[in-house]
């Protein structure tokens, strides 16, 4: 059965996702329960895969038994299985942790819901696990569309901005698609390890080149790269709290996952970093986003959208860190995918139980909330600490590496927009720490009386259920910090090409 | 092939296309949108592609012109551009 | 923003238009991409799998991973549009059409009034008046059985002549959209209720992820149809011959459901009452 | 001059292609209705079938169906030459596929909008979200 870890990743949440449908039909309480065993099942698996294959070596896996190029493979390696592993665990904490919120904001769809749920992490997965490229469209929409409803059945403009996320998201994925037909048409092949070997002697093409160009624009759209980012903030502050904790954390650092998965192992390192002689641009453009962003995120009043501000900074991070093309930005840009993931949803998380009991998601409505909620705002504060940089948390370390990685490749613009996000973001955090801390507690649903009802209508300490994994992902911020050099050396170290150096 | 077919089913595409943009009433851009599908299915059958011709046949002309003349029938047939 | 979609347009297009040049030929047989792995599914497609035409073979067995996925896309679909659109509050009773079938009369009910639910001589009809139009129902009612027909001969032939699970999933989900379009929606509920559309999408795709489960507790990989021979009684090679039928009918059964589905909910904007 | 026009000639489904992208992309963002919007969207994706369509056509060769597959398959392999590539053609099947899906949740969240604003028009919804 060990052979099959790669599938079974894959597709334990698959068909638990079509047994969640037909079981919500019967009876919706079993809708709950089979989605948390399906994620767990999938994690438990991805983390055996990381052990195999780190133990092993590259796992590969031919689907219909089909060698490639004929057939599709996956082709298993210490990048993707590391993503895997974040990937799956932070979407089943997400889902133990928004429980009670989903029964109360979706009460007469939990079937749906879940089955979506599913599916979008299926994608997220497949996308992740893949190791063809046209496989990698077909899973990519399976992610966005999902996401698209999701995102949509919120309150308010919701459904505004995920319909203007679809458009641009699909001319995204069109973009690729086309790009993938462009090194189609020139190889002969969609099997990544099989272009590999055949982009290197069409670097002077004219296609390949154009290939290349239209690949990285579409998955900019994707990711919300600064310029191509204006869906990011509306589609992600409206979404309903339970969903954007999911789609927050994980859809942009996959498509980032996806940026150096293509650069370094279809189009080759040489072909992205010598040849094109593009990493000196994106490394400026990414300066712009981060210095935009964090502005972006000073002039808003509303704690969801900040937070949104706050990950199209992070994606300018992790772009920026990939093309310095040394080894130092490279790990510090993958390291960063990890630990963005866990601090963006621990961060989401906490915000979610905040907005839930306050009803309310203004700054200005925050003060005093350390009295009445001390653990969710403790948990805040380890994540606002994280995102900051302050040292024992993660987020310190893979600053570290970006900025060592800054220095290496003599891009001292990039340090500086680094160091200035950090101290951006500690007036963000200190600003609401200060306000929670110090000032009296303000009843204010007075003023929002349409806010939730039900189970969160007094203000206090969030329910069990959602404080386990708030305080789970807080100690996990800690754990990856003091792990971050193992992490680096065992897993990234090698996965990063040898000729980078 | 016979090329004039071929050109003149080219040029057809290109202006169901240009017509189901412009065209200031819903309900008509979703029938030329269904024409313009039809001619991209014609041309895929010109080139060989009979698979891909009978599913954009049957999903583009036939039940995407359906889901639009639907939704346009459940909002409203009024555009400005 | 007019003058933006210009110029974005035009960058755009400039760049496509860099590289075409370097393009081979249009329907040239000797360009890269017609030169390396296409040429092993001509040769090999009859021999490894018996199915002559070689879009099947390569859409159901070779990559037959992507056509599971493509088929879990538009299950998604159908689910959002559901999750997004079904309005589950029934809303209090407004006026009320009701036609009686032997005189051709209309009645209208106002707000609270007593409604003839239940009789048989009447029926109700949507609020946007329908004319009462014996030529379209009848004629749509004949052809229906002969659509659907067609839609499972286009299933069933799919290893021979163009065609497979989805063009013969949509003919037959458009035979059952063109029921409820001359009909009403009240009526093609009768035939194909929302529950069972649902059910039916979930238990299609099933079809195909549990074959290539099957396959692996068979010991093979994941969607390995030559394992399937055990099963079937045949040789490997049939055996992917047949296990491409299981998977189209699958593929056919999930795509049906959705596009009937996907009308329910859009035509009548998810509250099942009234459609088009 | 004549062997650039035949160059041109030689390319003219790629010309048609890049012509119905760009006509999508601008109905995407210069048209303010949204089922505008939405057509266009759909004739980029229309547009990028059109291209993997033509990568695989050959001139002069018949359709990717092997004749009389049962009988002959014993006896000689079919010719990679005489039949257009089937590739293309598959993963344009799947294509499609995505485009009508993504075409129905469009839809879905159009009439979602509509209910909520009571229009499809973006400046009309625009003022109806800054109206207190």
């Amino acid at each position: 059965m060990s052979a099959h870890y790669p599938e079974l990743v894959i597709v334990i949440p698959l068909v638990a996702a079509f047994l969640v449908l037909i079981a919500a039909l019967v009876d919706k309480r079993f809708a709950f329960p089979l989605a948390a065993l399906a994620l767990l099942g999938s994690t438990l698996t991805a983390i055996t895969l990381l052990i195999k294959v780190m133990q092993v070596g590259v796992v590969e896996y031919y689907l219909a038994g089909w060698p490639p190029p004929v057939g599709i493979a996956y082709r298993v390696d210490h990048l993707n299985s590391l993503v895997l592993v974040v990937v799956s665990a932070v979407a089943f904490i997400n889902l133990l942790g928004t429980r009670s919120l989903v029964a109360e904001a979706f009460s007469d769809r939990i079937g749906p819901f879940y089955t979506l749920y599913i599916l979008l992490v299926t994608g997220l997965l497949g996308i992740v696990v893949t190791g063809d490229a046209f496989n990698l469209y077909v899973l990519v929409e399976i992610a966005a569309l999902t996401g698209y409803a999701l995102l949509g059945m919120g309150e308010g403009r919701a459904p505004l901005s995920s319909l203007n996320y679809l458009f641009i998201g699909t001319v995204g994925a069109s973009l690729y698609l086309l790009g993938v037909g462009y090194l189609y048409l020139v190889t002969g092949t969609l099997n990544m390890a099989d272009l590999a070997v055949r982009v290197p002697e069409l670097y002077n093409s004219r296609v390949v080149v154009s290939a290349f160009v239209i690949c990285l624009a579409g998955l900019c759209i994707k990711m919300g790269f600064f310029p191509l980012h204006a869906w990011l903030p509306n589609a992600y502050s409206h979404a309903p709290d339970p969903v954007s904790s999911l789609v927050a954390p994980l859809v942009t650092k996959v498509m980032i996952y996806v940026m150096v998965r293509v650069m370094l192992f279809v189009f080759t390192p040489a072909f992205a970093f010598d040849v094109m002689r593009i990493g000196e641009p994106m490394v400026w453009l990414a300066i712009v986003a981060i210095v935009a962003a964090s502005f972006l995120a000073l002039s808003t009043r509303r704690l969801k959208r900040m937070l949104t501000y706050i990950i199209v900074a992070e994606v300018g991070y992790m772009v920026g860190g990939f093309w310095l093309g040394n080894r130092l930005g490279i790990s510090g840009a993958i390291l960063h995918i990890i630990n963005d993931a866990a601090m963006t949803l621990c961060v989401f998380l906490a915000a979610g139980a905040l907005i839930a009991r306050t009803g309310s998601d203004a700054i200005d409505d925050m003060q005093g909330l350390f009295k009445k909620m001390p653990v969710t705002m403790a948990v805040f504060v380890v994540a606002g600490l994280s995102i900051i940089g302050v040292p024992p948390t993660c987020g310190f370390f893979s600053k570290w590496y970006l900025i060592s990685g800054a220095i290496a490749a003599g891009q001292y613009g990039f340090m500086a927009a680094l160091l200035l996000s950090s101290l951006i973001n500690l007036v963000l955090f200190f600003r609401i720490f200060e306000s929670a801390f110090f000032e009296p507690f303000e009843d204010h649903h007075a003023e929002h009386p349409t806010g939730h009802g039900g189970v969160f209508s007094a203000v206090q300490e969030a329910p069990l259920e959602l404080l386990v994994p708030l305080v789970a992902t807080a100690a996990l911020l800690f754990a990856l910090g003091i792990y971050a050099g193992d992490i680096v050396s065992l897993i990234i170290d090698k996965a990063i090409p040898v000729g980078i150096v | 092939m016979i090329w004039p077919v071929d050109f003149i089913i080219m040029v057809l595409v290109m202006i169901c296309g240009i017509g189901a943009i412009m065209v200031r009433d819903l309900l008509g851009a979703a029938i030329l949108f269904g024409a313009y599908s039809f001619m991209m299915c014609l041309l895929q059958a010109i080139m060989g592609a009979v698979d891909v011709a009978f599913t954009e046949a049957s999903v583009g002309a036939g039940v995407s012109a359906v889901l639009f003349v639907a939704a346009v029938f459940r909002t409203s047939r009024r555009t400005k551009d | 923003m007019k003058t933006f979609a210009l110029i974005t347009v035009l960058l755009l297009g400039g760049l496509l238009f860099y590289g075409t040049p370097d393009f081979p030929g249009w329907g040239d047989p000797a360009s890269p991409a017609s030169l390396h792995v296409s040429p092993y599914y001509i040769e090999h497609a009859v021999e490894d799998t018996a199915v002559p035409n070689i879009v099947t073979a390569v859409l159901a067995d070779y990559r037959g991973y992507d056509t599971m996925f493509e088929t879990a896309v538009i299950f998604s679909a159908g689910i959002a549009c559901l999750f997004l659109l079904r309005v589950y509050r029934r809303k209090s009773a407004r006026t009320r059409l009701y036609r009686h079938n032997l005189t051709g009369v209309t009645l209208r009910i106002a707000k609270g009034g007593k409604l003839p639910e239940g009789s048989a001589e009447f029926e109700r009809i949507d609020s946007v008046w329908v004319p009462y139009d014996m030529i379209i129902k009848v004629t749509s009612r004949l052809t229906v059985p002969f659509i659907q027909l067609f839609a499972l001969y286009v299933i069933a032939h799919g290893h021979h002549s163009p065609g497979g699970g989805f063009q013969g999933g949509v003919i037959f989900g458009a035979a059952i959209i063109l029921y409820a379009l001359s009909n009403d929606l009240r009526r093609a509920f009768r035939r194909l209720s929302e529950k069972a559309a649902l059910l039916a999408s979930a238990v299609g795709v099933l079809i195909y992820a549990g074959t290539g489960l099957l396959c692996m507790v068979l010991g093979g990989n994941f969607l390995d149809y030559s394992r399937l021979a055990v099963i079937l009684h045949t040789d490997a090679v049939m055996a992917r011959s047949h296990g491409i039928l299981i998977v189209e009918i699958g593929v056919g059964l999930a795509v049906m459901a959705v596009m009937v589905s996907l009308y329910y909910n859009l035509s009548s904007a998810g509250r099942h009452d009234e459609g088009l | 001059m004549e062997s650039l026009l035949s160059n041109f000639l030689a390319k003219y489904n790629y010309w048609v292609y890049i012509g119905l992208v760009m006509i999508g992309m601008y109905a995407m963002i210069a048209k303010r209705n949204l089922v505008k919007k939405i057509i266009g969207m759909n004739i980029v994706q229309t547009a990028v079938i059109l291209f993997y369509v033509s990568i695989g056509a050959k001139q002069g060769k018949t359709i990717p169906i092997i004749a009389h597959g049962h009988e002959e398959a014993g006896h000689h392999a079919a010719q990679a030459m005489d039949y257009i590539s089937p590739l293309p053609h598959v993963l344009m099947l799947t294509a499609i596929v995505v485009s009508v899906a993504t075409l129905g949740v469009a839809l879905a969240l159009a009439i979602k909008i509509y209910r909520q604003y009571g229009t499809l028009e973006e400046d009309e919804i625009a003022l109806r979200i800054n109206e207190p």
